[in-house]
């Protein structure tokens, strides 16, 4: 089996697959319009464009809307507790280097219950990508303010005046920690998500993308981040952190695309045997 | 006073030639070096033949506190510490007298100690003892680098008569690398201790044990665990940090890496239980070990183990509770955590070693089941199993492994859930064409797809509990021993001293049974009620205070009208001739 | 058909003119309102001087989903659904089917549908009940503004023989608002539905009720829970959203905010947990709210409360387990967790409210408890209680607050785990001088300084457990009601259809007890013993799998030899016919 | 009582408080040498020069080494479980506003397993203090490597050729995450870490203290960090997140003094009641 990066490639190569063949029978619980949707197109692009056997990809989420992502494709899944998406992706790919590790969830699975399992894989940086599909907003429990959520976002009854806290910037957050691929799109341009995606998974160690994803039913007034969105323009994104510190000090927030490309080399202990079972038994002569 | 165990019945001859067991401690400051005092005596008398154990007991401090190194030598297998002490070495007062209760002395017993310690600590004084004041710190100083432990352990080694070859030998194995001055200075100190109580009547004579250390096991009870471990085919570890489990670790992290698997140090224990649910998942065999905090932390988890039949082994070494409790000290009061302690009707694998070296057998067979049934298993070990040595006979290899019931590539309408006769349902491998699905936490239909209709919900939980229930465990479910209307249930750690007890009584001619539960969930009725078969008096004996292991008990099994219970929490261990006492006079509480 | 409810013997007398209480249930997709017909038909009868239940049943989609609003209106209190249905309004098919087994209809049942939706659902058909298509849908098209839910409820209310005043009045309330033209448009679609069933039978003759909505209540369990709290004196809450529990911190959020009280929403679990034991460590009584996976995450830091002595009210509102199971369907499985799911020995309390409107009280009395105890309790609602609303009596006052016992300033040798005859030792709040301690979850002496003696952990161990069991609970323990040789056992939201069976045998003549533990923890043994006296026959009456109730009552209390178990887990309700014939024919399992 | 940052002060002005007078008579387990007795002392000269009434003072912390220090003062202490330190002290400042409240604990306590609460308390910004005191180990649990060890670390049995790990710069991860005032110090410092501490407590706020403290048992290296450590050279420290950031890419990690001193308003919800608890009856007529 061929692996390079987080990347299990198909061995046959049969016609090129397209991002449909990757969509599996189940129809998503998702609302009509959420941009849930157009990323979940994205993945499956990403996929397509990867040329990754099905066999070979788990797909790792944790509980909410965005969570429910793995369902839709037909990839290897796993659905697991709110917040634990990580080390649960983090487990597959220490045990079993020759998958590629996707995982994703919300910015509440992610960044709330899930934060500290953000910033320690950032640290740990195994080879595999995580997406986040900030909608900035609680969907699957009807509408709770999040990690990302404007302190004066009143639109929830736990929090009538608004948070009074700062969002924090999941990039930010991601440099500090060691992310070693840091991007950022717009479930609206699914097709420049998908080339994210195609770029983070074949980046060595851990990369992060972080999808704004409008949450249509308690968030209406997302619909405007179509407007708010830029690409970058930089040349090249920054490969030192200190480098990428200057740029994210004076981000907007909404600047599409790679916005730090590391060199560290991925965390992936070494797996040789070099002794047989029973050959522990002299340690413990009397 | 404050032990608990009337000492007037301890075993000490009064000038006895034949005695072929002794129980001795040693005592001091941190710096003393008491652990390695009991270290190499225990090595010692494995190298003359002999069996042993030594259990550790520390203070809080870090480093300079008290600790205790309790041996129990002897000429047959070692199950538990004794009723008491033969012989105390205090190389200083320190604050000995916090483990006063833990050091049950009595009038036969021998203390020694360095002699310009001052007074004698009053529980000392009450047991009536006889104190031996010692030049141990001057000795020690008129010894180029000799040290005050050796001298101790020369001392107490003439006292209980043990041959002085085996003393040899160990100095030479354990401190071989340390170069031929460090072990002359060790000798010279060694000698100078056995003169020092040269005029002194011996509390036992050990003499050279029948056997031989060939084919003998050196081990402690986290090493055991780690062994049965890789034995079963763990591949992954994750974990946090946690007393008294850490050692299991330590083991596992380099042989893992000779293995060829890996052991990953996790942020928190949330972290390790979704890390080898994930590894499990992938299909390498994977487990935690932790101790009561980090066990509660991975409760959610283990029910999403247990709803998306994911395999995974979690060994908790149970230490002092509730709450950060008493991280150093021994208690059995995780057992009703680790029964119930999941939300929703979640039935998974609970197991327990019963001795040091059943930690091996029994984590082995933990991984076989879980891999098995695709459940998580809890192993309830505890600190007093965990960080314990013992001088066994080398634990017999056992057939189990982790044989997982795995999918076929490409097989039509695969459904990850299907019902099946055995309740197990062949898993998907990742890397395996054809089988992709989504593993989840949700409930689900046979296929794995969420669904919140009650049919479903019902098939799953009979599929979950039925692959449980039905399954054939074999004769290991229990150690039951003896025969009789007379019985003692009991689990785990307490094993050992219900099993002296019982041999006790069987050798003044009374009939005992002892039923040991080894696995503790599922309960097994119909086993349990052959064991109990003709059973009157029932005496259940653990280490908690809530009496968990009676609830337990009275919740899935029929009992004899006559059932009692001895239940005492940590961190004094249970000592032998308080089980006998109470099946002696059924009227004791 | 799915149901496990024989409906054979629903209710609906055949041209029933006396009928004075009906079950009805109107489905359709998530836009077309079915929840809000619901609401202003229970409104209405409750403005009619009748009471009334209604509960919810909801699909997975987040918004466009089938949903069920289930309601059952009496002249009588109502506290359970009913063994099936009356009256289906069905708006559209949908994904109907889905809720088959939650729906029983019988032959005697009428079932209203759009004429426009085509093949009726195969468990309809298989019911016999009869099938009346309706122009809703054009009816509604027809009006300004007209919504076809309104219609739908035009022609229950017809069928239900329901007097128009209430409903007139209901409309004005919930729609006053919008205007007088959303007002105009609904009465005239109302008035349409009505039309459209002008020549029908009816299915009961409800008319006026005997009582008035004056002094009557309409509240849903998560919404008495709150206030229940804030009487009890709760001032802070910590918490993190899921659902079923999330409605209590909607209600509470703005509450908590009039009373100068403080809520925030935490990161996650583990820190709503220890927010509230600071917040209740300074002197404010606190609480958070959740379901299953949260709870099991506040499993190590519910330990720390217990260890340290600090109250805090937890309120699960369980839902479907394992793991995430069915978060949106009842069961009653967080029991064991509830009672065990701490390591250590742990004592805490467990409440349980048995009633939606029960939900006041014994949160209040929760909060009551654990101030005066110094303890962690657990409230055990779920989401057959804590997201239905139900018309009944303004629940009657409670005496229950919190107050809990402090200690004076400058208090000489003050002692923070001082033991006490009642086990409660006075609480040091900061800001009182003289007084500072450090409060732990590390075993400690009397003065609160970590200890690892037996001696202090068997003292402390004693205190906690003791306070516990040595307190006065009075008779809220349990509901006890009725008389005789047979009895059935139960709790929480499943007492409604117990009470409902028990009446009903009562009916007939015969005699039956009922025994519904509000009290879960610490067991009350000479109570339990006095409630059971001269029963001869009982039945435990639970939802959940694994028979969590009936082990819990096993390992507590002596139960009667014909102990029988009528155990099945959620989302399906328990319908009284079910518990009926159990105890008319004991041979049934 | 007056209430100022997150100060409660004395009322009664007695003779000048001094460090021995917050000692309390708990003999500390710590190890000779350990760096976190003169910490100690930092914490209590702090404590002396706020004036704070004994009374009013909650000082919270979790499990390690570290957090046993609450005992070893003679204020109101809260030692939690391991990890916790950070939501209940926040529980405690949210319900009495007016205490003085500082939470303490280990580098593994506040960034492993409580990294979590770390990061959402920089966010919340709840007036309150946090004393990490980093010796890049787990001291108590026989050593071994958190998250700001560095990667080459062989020490540990865990991790026998090191961590293989980056590790993360806790002054960094606070600022991106949101605390309000940040500053480091070197507890062989103990008369600068009063200063800090006292500034820290002064500042209106989550203000965060990293201090460097030699573990001399399982880090006997770290006594060369009196070597290592600088003061920082700024006239006055960075009062924007963005400039913060920008100085900090550039830090060593050793610079002691104040490195962020922001102006966010604590948040404090309101406290004042205007409804008696009666009169939520009305809400439920039928
Ligand atoms: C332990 C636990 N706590 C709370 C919940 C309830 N819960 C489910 S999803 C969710 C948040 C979802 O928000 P996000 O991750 O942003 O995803 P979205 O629905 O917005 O896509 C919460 C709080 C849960 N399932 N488990
Ligand atoms: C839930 C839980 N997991 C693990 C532990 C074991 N434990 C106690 S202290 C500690 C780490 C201590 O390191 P640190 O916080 O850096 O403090 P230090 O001892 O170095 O001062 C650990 C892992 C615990 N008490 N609770
Ligand atoms: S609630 Fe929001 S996030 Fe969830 S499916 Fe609907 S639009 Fe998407
Ligand atoms: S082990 Fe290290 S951190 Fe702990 S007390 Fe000793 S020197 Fe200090
Ligand atoms: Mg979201
Ligand atoms: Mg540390």
């Amino acid at each position: 089996m061929s692996i390079r990066g987080n990347l299990a490639l198909r061995q046959d190569a049969p016609a090129p697959l397209r991002a449909a063949d990757f969509r599996s029978d189940v129809d998503p619980i998702w609302c009509p319009g959420c941009g849930h949707h157009a990323l979940l197109l994205a993945v499956t692009t990403a996929l397509a464009e990867l040329g990754v056997a099905h066999e070979n990809v788990a797909f790792v989420s944790g509980i909410g809307c965005s969570s429910r992502i793995p369902a839709y494709t037909n990839v290897y899944g796993f659905h697991g507790v709110h917040g634990r998406a990580l080390p649960t992706a983090t487990g597959v790919k220490l045990a079993r280097p020759d998958l590629t590790v996707i995982a994703a969830g919300g910015d509440g699975d992610g960044l709330s219950i899930g934060g500290n399992h953000f910033t320690h894989a950032c640290r740990r940086n195994v080879d595999m990508t995580y997406i986040v599909m900030d909608n900035q907003v609680y969907g699957m429990t009807k509408g709770q303010a999040s990690p990302t959520t404007s302190a004066d976002w009143s639109g929830s009854k736990l929090t009538p005046h608004g948070t009074g806290i700062s969002p924090v910037e999941p990039a930010r957050l991601a440099l500090v920690a060691g992310a070693n691929f840091i991007a950022r799109g717009f479930s609206g341009q699914p097709k420049e998500v998908a080339k994210l995606i195609v770029a983070a998974v074949r980046h060595p160690g851990f990369s992060f993308v972080h999808v704004l994803s409008p949450c249509v039913t308690y968030r209406k007034e997302q619909r405007e981040w179509k407007h708010a969105v830029h690409p970058s323009l930089d040349a090249a994104p920054p490969s030192r952190m200190d480098e990428a510190m200057h740029r994210l000090a004076d981000d907007d927030g909404f600047t599409t695309g790679i916005l730090f490309s590391g060199d560290r080399p991925a965390f992936a202990p070494d797996r040789q045997q070099r002794m047989a079972i029973g050959s522990f038994d002299a340690q413990f002569a009397a | 006073m404050h032990s608990l165990v009337d000492t007037a019945t301890l075993e000490r001859p009064a000038a006895a030639p034949a005695s072929r067991s002794v129980s001795l401690v040693f005592t001091g400051s941190g710096g003393a070096g008491a652990m390695t005092a009991g270290q190499i005596l225990l090595d010692a008398a494995a190298k003359a033949g002999f069996y042993g154990l030594m259990s550790r007991s520390m203070g809080p401090q870090i480093r300079g506190g008290e600790a205790a190194a309790m041996l129990r030598l002897s000429n047959r297998p070692v199950a538990a510490l004794g009723d008491g002490f033969d012989l105390l070495v205090a190389f200083d007062w320190g604050s000995v007298a916090r483990f006063a209760a833990e050091l049950p002395l009595g009038p036969k017993s021998l203390v020694l100690v360095d002699d310009e310690q001052g007074e004698t600590p009053a529980f000392v004084v009450a047991s009536g003892a006889e104190v031996l004041c010692l030049a141990f710190e001057r000795t020690a100083e008129a010894i180029p680098d000799g040290r005050v432990n050796m001298v101790g352990v020369g001392a107490a080694a003439r006292l209980i008569g043990l041959d002085p070859d085996g003393l040899v030998a160990a100095i030479e194995t354990k401190l071989g690398r340390k170069g031929a001055a460090t072990i002359a200075a060790a000798k010279a100190a060694i000698e100078a201790g056995e003169r020092l109580v040269a005029e002194h009547p011996p509390v036992a004579r050990l003499g050279r044990g029948e056997g031989s250390a060939d084919g003998r096991w050196n081990i402690s009870g986290n090493e055991a665990t780690g062994l049965g471990a890789i034995r079963g085919g763990i591949g992954f570890v994750a974990a946090y940090p946690i007393t008294p489990s850490t050692e299991i670790l330590e083991w596992m992290a380099p042989a893992l890496e000779r293995t060829g698997g890996v052991l990953v140090q996790a942020e928190d224990e949330l972290a390790s239980i979704n890390m080898i649910i994930g590894a499990s998942f992938s299909g390498v065999p994977s487990m935690t070990a932790t101790s009561g905090p980090g066990l509660s932390l991975m409760s959610e988890s283990l029910g999403l183990a247990v709803a998306s039949e994911t395999p995974v082994v979690v060994v908790d070494v149970m230490r002092g509770g509730p709450s950060t409790g008493i991280p150093t000290k021994s208690e059995q009061s995780d057992l009703a955590i680790a029964l119930d302690g999941l939300h929703g009707d979640a039935p998974h694998l609970v197991l327990a070693p019963n001795s040091i070296d059943d930690c091996l057998a029994t984590t082995q067979w933990a991984v076989h089941l879980a891999e098995k049934l695709q459940t998580p298993a809890i192993v309830l070990s505890d600190q007093s199993l965990g960080q314990s040595r013992v001088v066994t006979d080398r634990p017999p290899d056992r057939p189990y492994r982790a044989e997982r019931l795995v999918a076929a590539a490409d097989t039509a309408n695969y459904r990850r859930y299907a019902v099946t006769e055995s309740g197990v349902s062949p898993m998907a491998i990742p890397g395996t064409p054809g089988l992709a699905h989504v593993a989840d936490g949700l409930e689900h239909s046979e296929r794995g797809t969420p669904s919140a209709a009650a049919a479903d919900h019902q098939r799953q939980l009979d599929k979950r509990q039925g692959k449980l229930d039905r399954c054939d465990y074999g004769a290991d479910w229990a150690d039951v021993e003896g025969d009789g209307a007379v019985a003692i249930v009991t689990w785990g750690s307490v094993t050992g001293p219900a099993r002296e007890a019982a041999a006790r009584l069987r050798a003044r001619g009374e009939e005992v049974r002892l039923i040991s539960l080894r696995l503790l969930a599922p309960a097994r009725p119909v086993e349990m009620a052959a064991a109990l078969s003709g059973v009157e008096r029932l005496l259940v004996v653990e280490q908690s205070h809530s009496k968990q292991f009676l609830k337990y008990l009275r919740a899935n099994y029929d009992l004899p009208t006559a059932t009692k219970s001895f239940a005492r929490p940590g961190p004094l261990p249970v000592r032998p001739v308080e089980i006998e006492a109470r099946l002696s006079d059924w009227s004791m509480q």
